[in-house]
C-alpha cells in the first residue's frame, strides 16, 4: 500500500534563497528522509536485565545521555534515562526487536509514521540549526544526539557526520509544515539546495 | 492642604513656583497608632485615606519599607476595566470602576482617569461565545459592555493584522467602554496627599522586622526604626505577602511571580484604548507621551526579583506583531518587571486572620492596579469594622477550603500558566 | 533565559523546560484519612520563599522527566538540581 | 549647500564615493562611512529637532547611542521608522529623512509658543491641574495632550522586513572593542579560548581611533586594524560590528542585536535587517567605556552645543568641524585634546574652564599651542536660536555660586566636557550593585553577581597604558580558567597623554536675578528648577524625582543626564549621591527594534500549525478549518453558498440518517504500558478500570487534584498489561505531563510507561445508522456484527498489508465507530472510506456537526468541561467511584462541592422552537428584573437539533437537578434577546442510549 510521507506535497527540489553567488556544489543540501522504521523502546522500572548484554542490529545501545550507536542502516539513540530510539531503515527490524527485547522488560512502540525527517548537510548546516535552537552545538560530534525544541517546535538532532555537517531533524508528524518552513526558512539567508 | 488648581498653578508660575508645599510630610513614627498599614503602595495608601475619610480613624500609619509607589503600583501598565465573569470579580471592580470616576476630584490631584475603552479580542467562534457569557454577566449586573464583529474592530484598529496572512484570524471583540487608564504614579501620589492631608503619618524607609502578639492579640510591630504599637495592622504588600505572613506564623494560598512589561519609543497617535489579543498573552495601550504600553505572559517560575527574563518580553512581542503587523519596526525602550501575589485562583485574598488586629489585602494576581480604590475601602472597611465590605465578602481566605473559589480562568492551582 | 542543569541531558536553556511549583509538596497517600486541613496544604498551600526554594521542572522538550531544582528566588541562581529520587 | 564644514585629509570616510541623501525636503550630500549624524554637520546643519514639551530648537550633541536630540522620521524605499537617531544611521544611498514633533517646520516651529510659557509647564503641572470640569481631561485635554506628544509616526503597515535570531555559546564573550575589549579578546582568543567580540559601532576600536596615542609602534587605527583582522582569522573568533549587547539576563545569557542590512547598498533578498544573538557565555568582559558628561548651565541646549568628545570624533574619523569658532568648556582635562585637535586643523578654540588651573601635560601642550584658555571661568549663559551664536562667559566667585564679572563671546559651537561616566549598564543589569567612587563622582561596578568582570574606562581605568594591562591580564586569566593553556602574550608598550584631575563642579551658578533653564534632561525637558521643584515638594527618593520630572525616560534613557540629575538631588538634599542611590538600570540599553526580538515568528508562522495526515484531502473537498488549540481541524465541508449553519445542519443530518466520516486524528492518544497500567489508570480516573476486560473501551473521567474536571475520553485495553488512552484535542499534552508527573513524583512505585501515539495514528470516525454496513465493506472478511464488535469493543482488522484498529465508540450518539490506521496511510484510508461509503451517502462532516451530534446526545465537552465544573455539575456523579481512591477525590467533599442546589447540566429549549439561544446566555427567573439579575447558570453550547429540528441548548444552572420542566428565560442582553424557554433533560436525542448500541 502506497505511504505519503509527512512532506509529501511540501518539499520541493530546486534551489533557494540567496544561492546566486555560490558553487552550487556547496550549497546547503535539505532533503526529506522517508520510509524509515522509528521504535521507542524503554526498559521498564522492575526490568533486571542488563542493557549492555543486549544488541540490535549488532548495535549495543548507549547509556550515556546524547549518543548515538549507529550503522549503515540503523541508529540507536539514546532518547532519556532507560528509553532509546531506533531509527533504521530495516523494514524488518521489528522482528529483531521483538526477538531480542521481550515485553516483560521493556515497552515497546512503533512511532514510524509519528515523525518527520528533515536532513539538513553543508557547511552551514549548523548555522541553520542555531538559528531556532537553543542547544549548545559547539562540541556536538558524529553520532551526538539531543531533543530540543526550534522555533517552539519540539525536534530530535542527531549528527550523521561531523566531516561534512550532516545531521537529521525530527518533529512531530503534525508539525510538518511549520517544521519544513522554520529550517528552510533559516536557509534562505545561505542559499539551498532541495533535493 | 494647599489646592491644585489651575489658578493655583499660575500663582505659584509669577514665583518661581517657590511656594508649593511638600505633597505629603516625612514625619517620625509616634510611640503608638491606632491602626497601622503595612506598605505604602496604592493600596496601602488608599486603604489609610478611607480609613481617615469613612472610618474616622486618624491616628494611623502607613509604614514603608522603601519610597511609596515603588513596588507595583509604580510597574503595571495602568489598565483600568472591571471586565470579568464571576459576579463576585464584577461587582467588586466594577464598584471600583466608579470610584475612578471621581477620583481626581476627591483627591484633588489629576490621576488622569481616562476610559478610552478596553476592547478584548475574539479569535474565533467559540471564544466570541466565551466573551459573550462574560460579557453577559456584566450586562445582567448592571455594567455596561457590547460584542462587536470584525468589522466594528477594523474601524477600531484598522491597523491590526485583518488579512489572510494572520495565523488566528480578528472575529470581533468585547468592548467595555468604560475601562481604559490612569496615571499610576499619581494615584500613588494624589492618595499619599490626601492621606497626608488627613494626619495619616507616610513614613518612608521603615521595614516591619516582627509583630507582637499576646494572647492571639496583636499590640504593636517591630520596625527598622523602633518598636510601635497598635492595636491593627493591615498588610498591603503585594510581592511580600508570603514574607510577612511567615512572620505571623501564617503560610497562604500564594505564590510570588514576576510580571513583565515594556514600552516602546513615543509615537504619534495610534491606538486609542486598550486591546488585548486573545489567541495569546498580550495587552497593549499607548500612553498620553505616545509610548506604546505592552504586557503578557509571567516569566512562569516563582521569583522576587522584579527582573525578568527576555523570552518572555519575545513572547509578548510576538503576539504583538502577530495583532498588529505594523508594532514590527518601532522600538523597545524599556522593560521591567513585578513581583505578582499570584492566589491558587487568581482572585485576590481580603480578610482578617485568625491573629486579632491582623488584617489581610493580597492575592492580587496580575490585577491590583485597577482595583486601588476599591481595594482600599473595602479594607479600610473591614480593618475598622472588623467584618468585611458586602464587596469583599467573597474575598475570604476561607473560600481555599469550602470550595467557593473564584477561578475566572478554570486554570485551577497552576498559578504560572496564564 | 534560565539555564538549568537537567540531571540526565546536561545544561539546558529554559525554553525546553516546563515549570511544575513547589517540590516538597507531599501528595497524601491513597486510601489514607486526611484531615480538610491536610488535604487543603497539599492542594492550595505553597512555600514561598523569597531565598532558596525547591521546585519542580519538567524536561518536557527534551528526555520528558521530571526533577527538582534549588533556585534562589531572588536571584534565580540554581544552586543544586537533583533526580526526584535524590534529596538536598 | 556643499559640505562646507568638511576639511580634507582627515578621517576615515570614502570620499571616493559621494551619496545623497535628503533633510526636509533638500538634497545633501556626504560619503560613504558617514552617519547622517556626521554628513549632516559636514553640510552645517545643527537644527535637527525639537524638544518633547517645549519644542525648543535642538541639535546633535553627541556621536553615538548616547544622543539625546538627534532624533528624526527616516524613510528608506517604502519603510518608514520613527525617532531615529542620526548618529547611529550609516549614510546609504535613498534616505531621507524628516523632523519631528514640530509644526509646520523644525525652523519655525508653532509648539515652540510652549516654550514662552514654560514657566506655567513645570515639572508634573498636569497633576495639578486640568480637573475639571470632571470630564475634560479625558473628553479635551488629554486628546490634545496626547495629539502633541508622541514624537515620530509609527507605520501603518506590516514590516517588509526579515529578522533574525541565532543562538550562541561561548567562553568569553567581549563587549566593546576598545582598548581594553580589543586587548582581553586577543588574549583570552590567543590562549585558546571561545571567544565573541561585539562592537555596537560599524568601526571597531572606540578611543583608539580618536584619541593620540600609540601603542608598539602603530597608531592607534593601525593597531586596532591589525588586532581585529588577526581575531577574525582565529577559528576559535567571532567578530561582530555593529552589534549591540543591550541586555544581561540570568545565566550569563547576553543579548545582542547585529545589524546586518541597512548599511548595505544593494543587499540580497533574504538577507535579514537585523539579528538577534541570545548569547550564553561562560564569561563575560564588559568593556564599554564611558560617556562624556554634559555640563549644565544657562541654555546649555541650543543647537551647536555639543559634547568635547564627539566635536573630537567628527573631526577625527569623519572629517567634519562642527563649528569654526569653537568654545570648549570643560571642568576636566580630556576637552584639551579637542582644543589642540581644532587647532592642528587650523581652528582656534577659546577653552573656558571652571579649574583655576591644570598643570597636566596636555594642558601645557594646549598653551604651548597658542591656545587661549580662560581659567575660573564658565558659561553663564548662551544665545543663537537656530544655533549657538554667542556664550555669555564670567568669572566664577570663590565659592563658584555666582560670577564676579559678564562678557560675551562669538561662537558657533560649544563643545562642552563635564568628565566621564562609565557605562555599567550591564553589570548592573547582571546585578552587581554599584559603588559610588567620589574621586571620579560616578557609580563603579562592585562585586559581580555574575560570571562578568568589567575593564577599561567601564571600569574607571581611564588611561591607556592600565586598560590594556587590564585588557590583557583579564583575557588571559579569564580564558586560562577555562583553557588552562597557559598562553599569555605580552601586552605592547604604549604611549599617551597625561591628564590631572578634574573639578567635582558641573553645574554652572545663574547670574543675578536671570532665570535660565539649565537642562539636564535635554529630549524630556527637565531643568535643573524642575529637580529643584521635586525635591522642594518633598519627592526625595531619586526614584519619585525621576518619575515626577521624567528625568532619563527619554528615548536615550538617560545617558547623558543621569548622573548630573542625581548629583544635583544629592546637592539639594546636602547628602553625598550614594545615600541619594540611583535609579535601576533596566535593559534594553539602547532601544531595540520590536521585530528583531521577535525574529521569524511572524505572520502565519506566529505559531505553528498542526495539521492531520488527512489534511490534503479536506482541502481539495472544501474544507473550511477551525482553529484548535495549534490544529487546524474541518470545521464543515462547504457544498455551493452553502453558510456554515446550513452545512452543518446536513452533516449532522446525514450522520443521523445515514453515515457520516470525521476526521479525529487531532484527539490525543497515550499508549500506556506496563504491569501495573490499569492500578495507574484506576487511580487516574474516577471510574474503575482494574477490571476491564481485553478488547474493550472504557469511557473515563479525570479530575484535578482541586476536584475540577480535568478531562475526558476512552481508554482501551489492548492487552493485559497495554491501554490506548485517548484525551480531548485541547488536553491532549496536558494530559501527558499530568500523568507523567504521577510516575514519576507520585507514585514511582508503579512499573507504567507512558508515550503519545497521537501522530504516529490517523483517526478517522464513521458514524450513524448505516456504519456497520460500511464498516462491514470496508473489511469483507471481518466480523462486524454487534456479536463482533459489541458497543464499547475493540478489534484490530487487516487492511490491506496494514493492521487498523477499530474501536467501537461514539461521540455522536450513533451507532458509530473509530478507524485508526498508521499515519502514512491514513489519507489513503480515508478514502477508501469515502468510496466504499458513497452506496450509504457517506458525507464527511466537521467540528460544527460533531458538535451539534453532542449537543443533542447531552455529551459534555470543552465548553462544559472548562476548569471550573465538577462531576456532579456536568451529570457525571456516575462516574465517581465510592469503592475507590482517585486524583481529586478527596476535594469533592468540599461544602460548595456538596452543597444540595449545586449546579447541574440541563437542556434548554425555547418555547416558540424557532429561536436560537446564542452561547454565553444566562438562564433567569425573571428577564426584567432590576439589575444585578440573579442569575441561574449559563448556556454552554447551542445547536440547532436536528432530530427534532428545532434549537436546543446545554446550560448549567442552579439546583438543575430539579428544574426539569419549568419555565424560564434565555437572556443574552449582548445580543438584545430574551427567549422564553423550557429546561428539559440533557439527553435531547436517544436518552436511554439504544443507538450507540443498536
Amino acid at each position: 500500500m502506497k505511504r505519503n510521507s509527512p512532506l509529501k506535497n511540501l518539499h520541493q527540489t530546486g534551489l533557494y534563497g540567496n544561492y546566486k553567488n555560490q558553487n552550487e556544489n556547496d550549497l546547503l543540501v535539505i532533503r526529506e528522509i522517508t520510509n524509515l522504521k522509528i521504535f521507542q523502546i524503554v526498559q521498564y522500572k522492575s526490568s533486571t536485565l542488563n542493557i549492555d548484554s543486549l544488541k540490535l542490529d549488532g548495535l549495543s545501545f548507549p547509556v550515556h545521555a546524547g549518543f548515538v550507536e549507529a550503522s549503515d542502516t540503523t541508529r540507536v539513540q539514546w532518547n532519556a534515562p532507560n528509553t532509546w530510539i531506533i531509527i533504521s531503515s530495516n523494514e524488518n527490524i521489528i522482528d529483531d526487536i521483538i526477538k531480542n527485547f521481550h515485553e516483560n522488560d521493556f515497552a515497546i512502540t512503533d512511532q514510524s509514521h509519528s515523525r518527520a525527517i528533515i536532513q539538513i548537510e553543508g557547511k552551514k548546516a549548523l548555522d541553520v540549526i542555531k538559528k531556532g535552537s537553543p542547544l549548545n552545538l559547539n562540541d556536538f560530534k558524529k553520532n551526538n544526539c539531543a531533543n530540543s525544541i526550534y522555533h517552539g517546535i519540539t525536534i530530535s538532532i542527531d549528527m550523521l557526520d561531523d566531516d561534512l555537517n550532516k545531521f537529521n531533524i525530527m518533529a512531530l508528524r503534525s508539525f510538518t509544515g511549520s517544521f519544513h518552513h522554520a529550517i528552510t526558512d533559516a536557509a534562505l539567508e545561505f542559499g539551498y539546495k532541495g533535493l | 492642604m494647599q489646592k491644585y488648581s489651575v489658578f493655583s498653578l499660575i500663582k505659584n508660575a509669577l514665583t518661581n513656583h517657590q511656594n508649593w508645599d511638600v505633597v505629603w510630610r516625612d514625619p517620625e513614627p509616634k510611640k503608638e497608632y491606632e491602626a497601622i498599614i503595612i506598605g505604602g503602595g496604592g493600596h496601602g495608601l488608599a486603604t489609610a485615606f478611607y480609613l481617615a475619610k469613612y472610618y474616622n480613624m486618624k491616628n494611623i500609619a502607613i509604614l514603608e519599607k522603601g519610597w511609596i509607589g515603588g513596588g507595583n503600583v509604580a510597574r503595571n501598565t495602568t489598565i483600568l476595566r472591571s471586565n470579568y465573569m464571576h459576579d463576585a470579580n464584577s461587582l467588586f471592580y466594577d464598584h471600583g470602576m466608579q470610584m475612578w470616576k471621581d477620583l481626581s476630584q476627591e483627591l484633588n490631584y489629576n490621576v488622569m482617569y481616562s476610559p478610552r475603552g478596553i476592547l478584548n479580542l475574539a479569535h474565533s467562534d467559540a471564544q466570541l461565545n466565551a466573551y459573550a457569557r462574560r460579557g453577559n454577566s456584566m450586562r445582567l449586573n448592571g455594567i455596561d459592555v457590547s460584542l462587536i464583529g470584525r468589522e466594528e474592530v477594523k474601524k477600531m484598529i484598522p491597523f491590526a493584522d485583518f488579512t489572510s496572512n494572520a495565523r488566528f484570524p480578528i472575529f470581533g471583540g468585547l468592548l467595555q467602554p468604560i475601562g481604559g487608564t490612569a496615571r499610576h504614579d499619581a494615584v500613588a501620589w494624589g492618595y499619599a496627599r490626601a492621606a497626608d492631608d488627613m494626619g495619616v503619618d507616610i513614613i518612608q524607609h521603615c521595614e516591619v522586622n516582627g509583630f507582637d502578639i499576646e494572647n492571639g492579640k496583636l499590640t504593636g510591630v517591630q520596625t527598622s526604626r523602633g518598636n510601635i504599637k497598635t492595636k491593627k495592622v493591615g498588610l498591603c504588600v503585594a510581592g511580600s505577602t508570603s514574607l510577612l505572613a511567615e512572620k505571623l506564623n501564617m503560610n497562604l494560598p500564594m505564590e510570588a511571580h514576576v510580571l513583565q512589561a515594556c514600552v516602546s519609543e513615543p509615537v504619534k497617535p495610534l491606538l486609542d484604548g486598550v486591546v488585548t489579543f486573545g489567541a495569546g498573552h498580550f495587552y497593549c495601550s499607548q500612553s498620553d507621551k505616545g509610548e506604546m504600553v505592552m504586557g503578557g505572559d509571567l516569566d512562569g517560575y516563582n521569583s522576587y526579583a522584579q527582573r525578568g527574563n527576555l523570552p518572555t518580553i519575545q513572547h509578548v512581542l510576538t503576539e504583538g506583531v502577530a495583532l498588529f503587523p505594523n508594532l514590527s519596526r518601532l522600538k523597545i525602550l524599556r522593560t521591567w518587571g513585578g513581583v505578582m501575589d499570584m492566589s491558587m485562583d487568581g482572585s485576590p485574598i481580603i480578610d482578617k486572620t485568625h491573629i486579632e488586629g491582623v488584617y489581610l489585602n493580597c492575592g492580587w494576581c496580575y490585577g491590583g492596579f485597577k482595583a486601588t480604590p476599591v481595594s482600599g475601602l473595602t479594607f479600610a472597611h473591614t480593618i475598622a469594622n472588623d467584618t468585611p465590605h458586602d464587596l469583599s465578602i467573597p474575598f475570604r481566605l476561607d473560600r481555599f477550603n469550602t470550595g467557593h473559589l473564584l477561578d475566572e480562568k478554570g486554570l485551577g492551582t497552576k498559578t504560572w500558566i496564564s | 533565559m534560565l539555564e538549568i542543569r537537567c540531571p540526565y541531558c546536561g545544561n539546558r536553556s529554559q525554553n525546553e523546560f516546563a515549570y511544575g511549583g513547589d517540590a516538597t509538596i507531599k501528595r497524601p497517600e491513597l486510601n489514607t484519612e486526611v484531615t480538610d486541613q491536610e488535604w487543603d496544604n497539599f492542594v492550595y498551600y505553597r512555600k514561598n520563599p523569597r531565598g532558596n526554594h525547591l521546585e519542580l521542572w519538567h524536561h518536557i522538550s527534551g528526555c520528558r522527566q521530571w526533577f527538582k531544582v534549588h533556585r534562589n528566588t531572588a536571584t534565580h541562581e540554581i544552586l543544586k538540581t537533583l533526580e526526584m529520587k535524590e534529596n538536598l | 549647500m556643499s559640505q562646507d564644514f568638511r576639511i580634507n585629509n582627515c578621517g576615515l570616510i570614502n570620499r571616493d564615493k559621494e551619496i545623497i541623501f535628503i533633510f526636509n525636503g533638500k538634497k545633501y550630500t556626504g560619503y560613504k562611512g558617514d552617519t547622517l549624524a556626521s554628513a549632516l554637520l559636514a553640510n552645517g546643519i545643527h537644527l535637527i529637532a525639537r524638544s518633547f514639551k517645549y519644542h525648543r530648537p535642538r541639535g546633535i550633541i553627541a556621536a553615538g547611542v548616547e544622543d539625546a536630540n538627534g532624533k528624526v522620521q527616516l524613510y528608506k524605499n517604502d519603510t518608514t521608522e520613527p525617532n531615529v537617531n542620526v548618529t547611529e544611521v550609516e549614510l546609504v544611498e535613498g534616505l531621507r529623512i524628516e523632523s519631528q514633533n514640530c509644526w509646520p517646520s523644525v525652523s519655525f516651529d508653532v509648539g515652540a509658543i510652549n516654550n514662552l510659557l514654560n514657566r506655567f509647564f513645570p515639572a508634573g503641572f498636569y497633576y495639578k491641574t486640568f480637573m475639571w470640569p470632571k470630564s475634560f481631561w479625558y473628553k479635551v485635554y488629554e486628546p490634545f495632550i496626547r495629539k502633541a506628544a508622541g514624537m515620530g509616526k509609527a507605520s501603518l503597515d506590516p514590516d517588509p522586513d526579515r529578522y533574525e535570531h541565532r543562538y550562541e555559546h561561548c567562553d568569553i564573550l567581549v563587549v566593546g572593542s576598545g582598548p581594553s575589549g580589543i586587548s582581553s579578546a586577543l588574549a583570552a582568543a590567543k590562549n585558546g579560548a571561545q571567544v565573541i567580540l561585539a562592537e555596537d559601532k560599524p568601526r571597531f576600536g572606540g578611543s583608539l581611533l580618536t584619541d593620540n596615542i600609540t601603542i608598539g609602534n602603530k597608531n592607534g587605527d593601525e593597531w586596532v586594524n591589525d588586532a581585529i583582522a588577526e581575531l577574525r582569522s582565529m577559528p576559535n573568533v567571532i567578530v561582530r560590528g555593529r552589534s549591540q549587547v543591550f541586555g544581561y539576563y540570568d545565566h550569563n545569557m547576553l543579548v545582542m542585536f547585529e545589524r546586518c542590512k541597512d548599511h548595505l547598498g544593494n543587499p540580497e533578498i533574504f538577507t535579514p535587517r537585523q539579528r538577534l544573538w541570545y548569547i550564553r557565555a561562560k564569561q563575560v568582559i564588559i568593556s564599554t567605556g564611558s560617556i562624556e558628561r554634559p555640563l549644565v548651565f544657562g541654555n546649555n541646549d541650543r543647537p551647536g552645543i555639543m559634547l568635547a568628545s564627539s566635536a573630537k570624533e567628527y573631526l577625527k574619523i569623519y572629517g567634519v568641524l562642527v563649528g569654526k569658532k569653537p568654545i570648549i568648556f570643560t571642568n576636566n582635562d580630556t576637552a584639551y585634546e579637542t582644543a589642540i585637535e581644532f587647532k592642528n586643523k587650523g581652528i582656534d578654540s577659546i577653552v573656558v574652564d571652571t579649574r583655576e588651573a591644570s598643570n597636566a601635560g596636555i594642558v601645557n601642550e594646549a598653551k604651548k599651542l597658542g591656545i587661549e584658555i580662560k581659567f575660573s571661568h564658565a558659561i553663564a549663559n548662551t544665545s543663537g536660536y537656530k544655533k549657538v551664536s554667542s556664550a555669555t562667559i564670567g568669572k566664577l566667585n570663590k565659592t563658584k555660586d555666582g560670577f564676579e564679572s559678564l562678557s560675551e563671546l562669538k561662537c558657533d559651537c560649544i563643545c562642552v566636557s563635564g568628565n566621564w561616566t562609565p557605562t555599567v549598564h550591564l553589570a548592573s543589569q547582571s546585578g552587581n550593585k554599584l559603588k559610588y567612587d567620589s574621586n571620579l563622582d560616578t557609580f563603579l561596578p562592585d562585586q559581580s553577581r555574575q560570571e562578568e568582570t568589567v575593564i577599561g574606562s567601564a571600569n574607571g581605568t581611564f588611561t591607556l597604558k592600565k586598560s590594556l594591562e587590564e585588557g590583557f591580564n583579564t583575557g588571559f586569566k579569564l580564558s586560562n580558567e577555562i583553557t588552562n593553556n597557559n598562553n599569555r602574550v605580552p601586552i605592547p608598550i604604549s604611549d599617551e597623554k597625561e591628564y590631572g584631575e578634574h573639578d567635582k563642579f558641573w553645574c554652572m551658578p545663574l547670574p543675578d536675578k536671570k532665570h535660565y533653564k539649565r537642562f539636564v534632561d535635554f529630549q524630556n525637558d527637565v531643568a535643573v528648577s524642575d529637580i529643584q521643584l521635586a525635591v522642594r515638594e518633598g519627592f526625595r527618593s531619586i526614584e519619585h524625582v525621576k518619575r515626577y520630572t521624567t528625568l532619563g525616560m527619554a528615548t536615550d534613557q538617560g545617558k547623558t543626564s543621569n548622573l548630573n540629575g542625581l548629583q544635583l538631588v544629592s546637592d539639594i538634599e546636602k547628602k553625598i549621591v550614594p545615600e541619594v542611590g540611583h535609579t535601576t538600570f533596566r535593559p534594553p540599553y539602547t532601544s531595540v527594534t520590536i521585530g528583531t526580538i521577535i525574529g521569524r515568528e511572524v505572520g502565519k508562522n506566529y505559531r505553528a500549525t498542526r495539521k492531520s495526515p488527512i489534511h490534503n484531502w479536506h482541502e481539495k473537498n472544501n474544507g473550511v478549518f477551525v482553529d484548535a488549540g495549534l490544529w487546524l481541524r474541518p470545521r464543515y465541508y462547504k457544498q455551493g453558498d452553502e453558510t456554515l449553519h446550513e452545512a452543518s445542519k446536513r452533516e449532522a443530518l446525514n450522520v443521523r440518517k445515514n453515515v457520516g466520516v470525521c476526521d479525529v486524528t487531532s484527539l490525543g492518544k497515550i499508549d500506556i504500558k506496563g504491569k501495573d497500567s490499569a492500578e495507574f489508570l484506576n487511580r487516574v480516573y474516577t471510574n474503575a478500570f482494574l477490571k476491564l476486560p481485553v478488547g474493550k473501551a472504557r469511557y473515563g473521567v479525570m479530575l484535578r487534584e482541586d476536584g475540577m474536571v480535568f478531562d475526558d475520553g476512552t481508554t482501551t485495553r489492548i492487552s493485559e498489561n497495554h491501554f490506548h488512552m485517548t484525551t480531548t484535542t485541547a488536553q491532549a499534552a496536558n494530559v501527558l505531563s499530568h500523568l507523567e508527573y504521577y510516575l514519576q513524583i507520585v507514585w514511582p512505585e508503579l512499573d507504567v510507561n507512558v508515550t503519545s501515539t497521537t501522530e504516529q495514528w490517523a483517526g478517522a470516525a464513521i458514524a450513524g445508522p448505516k456504519s456497520r454496513l460500511l464498516l462491514g465493506k470496508l473489511f469483507p472478511n471481518e466480523d462486524v456484527s454487534t456479536e463482533g464488535l459489541p458497543f464499547m469493543g475493540y478489534r484490530e482488522f487487516k487492511f490491506k498489508n496494514t493492521i487498523a484498529r477499530v474501536f467501537r465508540i461514539s461521540f455522536s450518539g450513533e451507532l458509530a465507530y473509530e478507524i485508526n490506521i498508521m499515519s502514512d496511510f491514513g489519507e489513503m484510508m480515508w478514502e477508501e472510506i469515502v468510496k466504499a461509503g458513497q452506496e450509504f451517502n457517506i458525507q464527511a462532516y466537521g467540528t460544527e456537526a460533531l458538535s451539534t451530534l453532542r449537543i443533542e446526545m447531552g455529551h459534555v465537552a470543552g465548553s462544559e468541561i472548562d476548569g471550573r465544573t465538577i462531576a456532579y455539575d456536568l451529570s457525571l456523579e456516575g462516574m465517581l467511584s465510592k469503592k475507590k481512591d482517585f486524583i481529586g477525590k478527596r476535594s469533592l467533599s468540599r461544602q460548595a462541592f456538596m452543597n444540595e442546589g449545586r449546579e447541574k447540566i440541563v437542556g434548554v429549549v425555547p418555547l416558540d422552537k424557532k429561536t436560537s439561544i446564542p452561547e454565553g446566555s444566562y438562564i433567569v427567573k425573571d428577564p426584567n428584573a432590576k439589575l444585578p439579575n440573579p442569575k441561574l447558570g449559563h448556556v454552554s453550547a447551542s445547536c440547532w437539533s436536528v432530530e427534532y429540528d428545532n434549537p436546543f441548548s446545554l446550560a448549567i444552572i442552579k439546583d438543575g437537578k430539579n428544574k426539569k420542566g419549568e419555565k424560564l428565560y434565555a437572556v443574552s442582553p449582548l445580543k438584545n434577546k430574551t427567549i422564553p424557554v423550557e429546561i428539559v433533560s440533557q439527553h435531547y436525542v436517544d436518552p436511554e442510549g439504544k443507538r450507540v448500541r443498536s
